[in-house]
């Protein structure tokens, strides 16, 4: 076991004739916080995306936990992994993603309780018991009953956030996890990720708030029209950044 | 910016109520009430004019309605729809499966069964099950080219007419189920794809627990109407001398003339079945619309609360 | 022509159940079957329903009778064979045989060329067409010639259809009259029932079938019956049914079981004395 | 922090390779793809089997296929499911946003019509609106209980047989459309509502413009199997004594006893009808589905990609 | 016309048994940007909703310039609306979801001009080039012939302001209208709005961004728990709150 969780190289995708990453290069190290910032369309989501091999990727390779992502490598050659091998290598990682996704015609409890029961084989009491720690954490112990579609924005993040969290997985995916949360939830949101950053997990967090960065990541990931332009922990790209495409972006923020 | 002590005339005309509701009256529609009180006007009309008409001779209509014959062909009729449906649902599902998949082979045999058997009518299938011996006297299974095999038995004994019914049935059936259910699959979100697999789902699991729960909501109201249709048109199956409900009440009136009557007879079985078929399915459709928040479930529950 | 008296034959026909009169065997027949049904003693007749008096179910069973189940039983009896009546539907009789799931059917059958190309025919008795009109026949047709320009319901396929109208129409034009303006119905009954609603002038229909109508229908009454042909039994081509049908046959129509039969359902004059093979009308 | 510059086994394995993509191999579907080909197979033996068996009688089939009788079937079925869809439609989809409508009074009436059109049979429908007559000799327009009425004339007069064909079918199929929409409008998104309402659209635009064409993509698939039910079932119009298709082929083989060659020469010209058809269908459906990342689209695009 | 564009009295809303306002009372002034701050869930979104109408209100009234909303007063008593006048009367007013909401099946120039044809009545060829100016002005210029789902979250938040800009109303309310912006872009949206609100635009906004209140309010209200804890100038409010829930909320802010 290596100490690097996520390694991609030379990751490019395009969609028709578009290319949205020009060969992205990237390590996160096992255990860390990553954050992805960037200009909105830069490929930040794709590029998340890609990770959990939910695109395709045109050309590169990533590698999650030591083993390549999508693929299988006999004789130097590439070969595309079936679905039911992707998925079980999926099951080391959990995405919370931009519109939530939750499923709809599932209750709060049924959408954290779901995965574990049927993909992990775990006991419906015992994980029940767990996934109303997890609600009670991101505030919403009372709404285990509800559908989706009667929470609020916020409400529905912390229940996507929960989700992942449930599967207890090795890597977490973030694509802006705070977004629809208040000032009040985005500390909440940020003591639990410290929390799960301490217990050892590995996180890759795509984020506009860059208060949140700096507080949260030790490493933080520039990204500007489909490549990385900088990276390094917060305190070199966040206040001294060396790119001036970088400088320009952070001189914006408020 | 603004000044905060300018009194707006909205404040000032309800200065006397602020702070407590004033009464609400309900919008009114008189012309569509209108119109909707003459349309009841005219269906009562119409019903007391069946009722009283003696062209419908009520008095046969009663005679018959639980005669032995239209018992048991409405029996048949039951029977031939709840299995012919249940396979045409199961095999309808596959297909919708293999239309959409990725494999181009499986996709093409899909879009080649769907467009055979939307593309023939019933009554050639029907016949052609039926009379499947004149083709192959025998079933057999075995290897093509002349490989070993085993001879199942004559295709006229193996074959009833009950069974050719059936077989003609659901596998017509499974062509438009199969329509239906690729409906409600494209139906439903890209992101719910991406949720699950997100969360290691995949294959069947993620169809079964994910997709098609969601596809349902869309699924039902035609499924409604293709089970409705399949009642009634197991009467083909008459074409193989089988009598369900509708042939049953055709026998009858060649034999005595009372047309119309039987008719009515038929009819009342068949409206019976309806009504508790779409009982069953507008629960099902509550059931499945859990969750989203369409205007159909917008509707009730607006009503539910007036209700209260 | 004959008025059939079908309200009385078939409450008869209900006491008696299908039973038949007996009848010799014939040995010569029997000699020419072919070795298959020899060795299954079993004769399957197709017949198709819902045309009383020629075949209709005994009621409320699902035991078919009618003059041409009975005869079918008759050909079966002085053939030794065990007959088993299968009812369906006309448009899956032919493919039936075709498929091997009947020997033959019995069915008021009217020999044609054309259809000889399918099937082999053999005579088993005669009927004639009639003509029914509403009560008091408000647009006096007295026989086939008056039809002319009248509205005339059918029942599809018929001989009437197919052969007559198209004569008659060549007679109507000849004279100088407008052409029959024909509708073809499923079944007869439907016909009548548009004679009764007063869309049609006039019904054109096999005989029996019209006489049995108007026993039960007083609106309606016949105006005229003639125009006797043969209707045949048919079997497969090439089954070798179809001598020991004829062999059979020669002998039946000369019995007197075979008057008894018809005779219940009121057809006394629909007896033949030659049953003819292949003979095209 | 973890340190930087520990070198991952992945990246060992790959140093040769770094920076360009290995050569990537497909997924093979061995399992799959044989059944598909012995799938493939057996529909070739079938058909070849098909074509040459003599008991199709393929040149009776040659002689009958472009018969007149059959081509003016062929017409009549075609003109009756034109008519009686259009119609069918437009009134489906009134009925449709009657019943989803606020007012309980319109909806019922909705309620009753599609209980009352997809609960009794079709040929009783198309019995009654021919024999209307019998019931209603003389069609008037007036006021009830004896009041003053404009005699339109006999009945029979104004209900032609074709007519009858028309009413029946359009009312039938009215009430199975009515439920195919509603349960397009029903899977359209909440949002849409808000959106356009807040951008000041309501009643006949917001649905014409926002709602039913998202509806559409729903609607399509069971709307086709409607059509292409409709084709076939126009042939129980032959209770009226008007010939489509079907019947056409039924009375041909009722002179010529040549049954499976004519029901042949109709199945051919139904599978030309379904072909046509089905190539609209899928074309509409592209177009309705154009914006919607669903699975049926996605796969098209992935087609179009690897195509490249 | 009175100098208050939005005015709400005692407006309580409930969702079954579930009461989410329970008596909000507000005055918004014409030109003025008011910023609705708060926790999740506390009903900023349903608020929004009832000023347009979307939800019917439980008790209370608004009236938005000058009108009471969705009903007409007649000696005293409240007539409910008609479904085409309550379409006339939101013509007033502009409103960004903060599900964005945008027409799938429309291209995204399609979905700005659709309303100003079909609702206003305007020529196709003039309101496609002020569409073209309004892309423009949100950075989306080329991307008119795209499909809403083609485009990142960020795009499609932009192009919802648009649509709703596109009208010309005369108060906007927008739901958190830079939850899915970079800080760049956030700093765009604010310069709009700016000019907005030079332009005399009167505008309601809720938002977790406290710095974008600072910048761009004239008055900040905070909610929570369905009511309205403390209102006044982002200067009172923000920096020096006097109620303790409100301390409490911007004590957790980064
Ligand atoms: N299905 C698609 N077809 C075509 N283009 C797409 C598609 N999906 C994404 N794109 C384009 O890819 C680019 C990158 O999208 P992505 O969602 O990765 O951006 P992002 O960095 O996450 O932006 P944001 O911060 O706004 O979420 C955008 O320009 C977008 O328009
Ligand atoms: N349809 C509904 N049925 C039941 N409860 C609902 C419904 N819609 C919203 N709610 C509840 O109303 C409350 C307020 O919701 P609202 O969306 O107004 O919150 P919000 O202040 O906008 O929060 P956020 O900042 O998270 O968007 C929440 O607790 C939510 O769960
Ligand atoms: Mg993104
Ligand atoms: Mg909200």
């Amino acid at each position: 076991m290596s100490n690097v969780m996520v390694e991609a190289q030379g990751v490019r995708k395009s969609y028709g004739h578009l290319e949205i990453l020009k060969g992205i290069d990237l390590q996160v190290q096992r255990g860390s916080v990553t954050c992805l910032i960037g200009p909105s369309g830069s490929g930040k989501t794709t590029f998340l995306r890609c990770i959990n091999h939910l695109e395709k990727i045109n050309a590169g390779r990533i590698y999650v936990d030591d083993s390549l992502v999508g693929y299988t490598e006999r004789n130097g050659r590439l070969h595309e992994m079936k679905d039911k091998q992707t998925a079980i290598s999926r099951r080391a990682s959990g995405m919370v993603f931009q519109r939530f996704n939750l499923f709809p015609h599932m209750t709060i409890m049924e959408n954290i309780i779901e995965a574990p029961i049927q993909v992990q084989g775990r006991n419906r009491r015992e994980i029940t018991a767990e996934a109303q720690v997890l609600l009670d954490r991101v505030g919403l112990g009372d709404r285990g009953r509800s559908y989706p579609q009667e929470l609020s924005g916020g409400q529905q993040q912390r229940v996507a956030i929960a989700r992942a969290l449930a599967m207890k997985p090795k890597l977490m995916l973030f694509d802006e996890p705070t977004s629809a949360l208040d000032p009040e939830l985005v500390g909440e949101v940020l003591d639990v990720m410290k929390d799960l950053a301490e217990e050892g997990m590995t996180m890759v967090v795509v984020t506009h708030e860059l208060g949140f960065a700096r507080q949260v990541a030790d490493h933080v990931v520039f990204m500007d029209g489909g490549v990385v332009v900088e990276s390094g922990p917060p305190s070199e790209v966040l206040d001294n950044p060396q790119n001036e495409r970088t400088q320009a972006f952070l001189s914006k923020v408020l | 910016m603004q000044p905060q002590n300018a009194l707006s005339p909205a404040q000032q005309a309800t200065a006397a109520t602020a702070g407590e509701s004033a009464p609400v009256i309900p919008l009114k529609h008189p012309v569509r009430n209108t119109i909707a009180v003459f349309l009841v006007i005219v269906a009562a009309l119409a019903a007391m004019d069946v009722a009283l008409n003696e062209r419908y001779h009520w008095d046969v209509v009663a005679d018959y309605l639980f005669a032995p014959r239209i018992l048991t062909g409405a029996l048949l009729t039951l029977v031939l729809t709840v299995v012919s449906m249940s396979i045409g649902i199961s095999l309808g599902a596959a297909l919708a499966i293999m239309r959409l998949s990725d494999n181009p082979i499986l996709s093409l045999i899909a879009r080649g069964y769907i467009w055979f058997f939307r593309g023939t009518p019933l009554l050639v299938q029907l016949i052609f099950w039926y009379n499947i011996a004149a083709l192959y006297p025998v079933i057999a299974l075995g290897l093509p080219f002349g490989g070993p095999s085993i001879v199942l038995g004559s295709a006229n004994v193996l074959i009833t007419p009950l069974g050719a019914a059936l077989l003609g049935l659901s596998l017509n059936e499974a062509a438009y189920m199969a329509e239906i259910i690729r409906g409600g699959i494209g139906s439903v979100d890209r992101g719910q794809y991406d949720a699950s697999k997100a969360l290691g789902m995949s294959g069947s699991k993620l169809m079964r627990r994910i997709i098609l729960p969601q596809a349902m909501r869309v699924v039902l109201p035609p499924t409604g109407n293709q089970v409705i249709s399949m009642l009634k048109g197991t009467s083909l199956v008459s074409v193989l001398a089988i009598s369900d409900l509708l042939y049953s009440a055709q026998i009858i009136y060649s034999e005595n003339y009372q047309t119309i009557p039987l008719l009515i007879v038929a009819s009342l079985w068949y409206l019976l079945m309806t009504t508790i078929l779409s009982f069953f399915q507008e629960k099902l459709e509550r059931h499945y619309g859990r969750g989203f928040d369409s205007v159909i479930k917008r509707k009730r529950s607006r009503k539910a609360r007036r209700a209260k | 022509g004959s008025t059939p008296t079908a309200t009385t034959s078939s409450a008869a026909a209900g006491a008696d159940g299908t039973a038949v009169p007996e009848i010799a065997l014939n040995e010569a027949a029997v000699k020419l079957l072919p070795e298959s049904i020899k060795a299954s003693k079993v004769l399957r007749v197709g017949i198709p329903t819902n045309e009383q008096p020629t075949q209709y179910f005994l009621e409320g069973t699902q035991e078919l009778t009618g003059v041409n189940p009975d005869i079918a039983r008759l050909i079966g009896a002085a053939l030794g064979l065990k007959v088993e009546i299968q009812v369906a539907n006309f448009d899956s009789i032919i493919p039936g045989m075709a498929a091997g799931r009947y020997d033959m059917t019995v069915s008021s059958m009217t020999p044609t060329t054309e259809r000889m190309k399918v099937l082999d025919f053999v005579d088993y008795m005669q009927m004639g067409t009639a003509i029914a009109v509403a009560k008091g026949n408000p647009t006096g047709i007295a026989k086939y010639q008056d039809l002319c320009g009248k509205k005339v319901g059918l029942l599809t396929g018929s001989y009437q259809l197919t052969v007559n109208i198209p004569d008659y129409n060549q007679e109507c034009v000849d004279a100088g009259k407008p052409e029959i303006i024909s509708n073809q119905y499923q079944d007869t009954r439907q016909a009548i029932s548009a004679l009764t609603s007063g869309r049609q002038d006039a019904v054109l229909a096999d005989s029996p079938i019209l006489g049995f109508a108007v026993t039960q229908n007083d609106s309606i009454e016949i105006a005229s019956e003639y125009d006797l042909t043969a209707v045949a039994a048919g079997v497969p081509i090439d089954s070798g049914l179809k001598d020991p049908v004829a062999a059979s046959l020669a002998v039946v129509i000369k019995s007197d079981a075979y008057k008894q039969v018809l005779a219940k359902y009121g057809l006394d004059t629909s007896a033949i004395t030659d049953a003819r093979v292949n003979f095209a009308q």
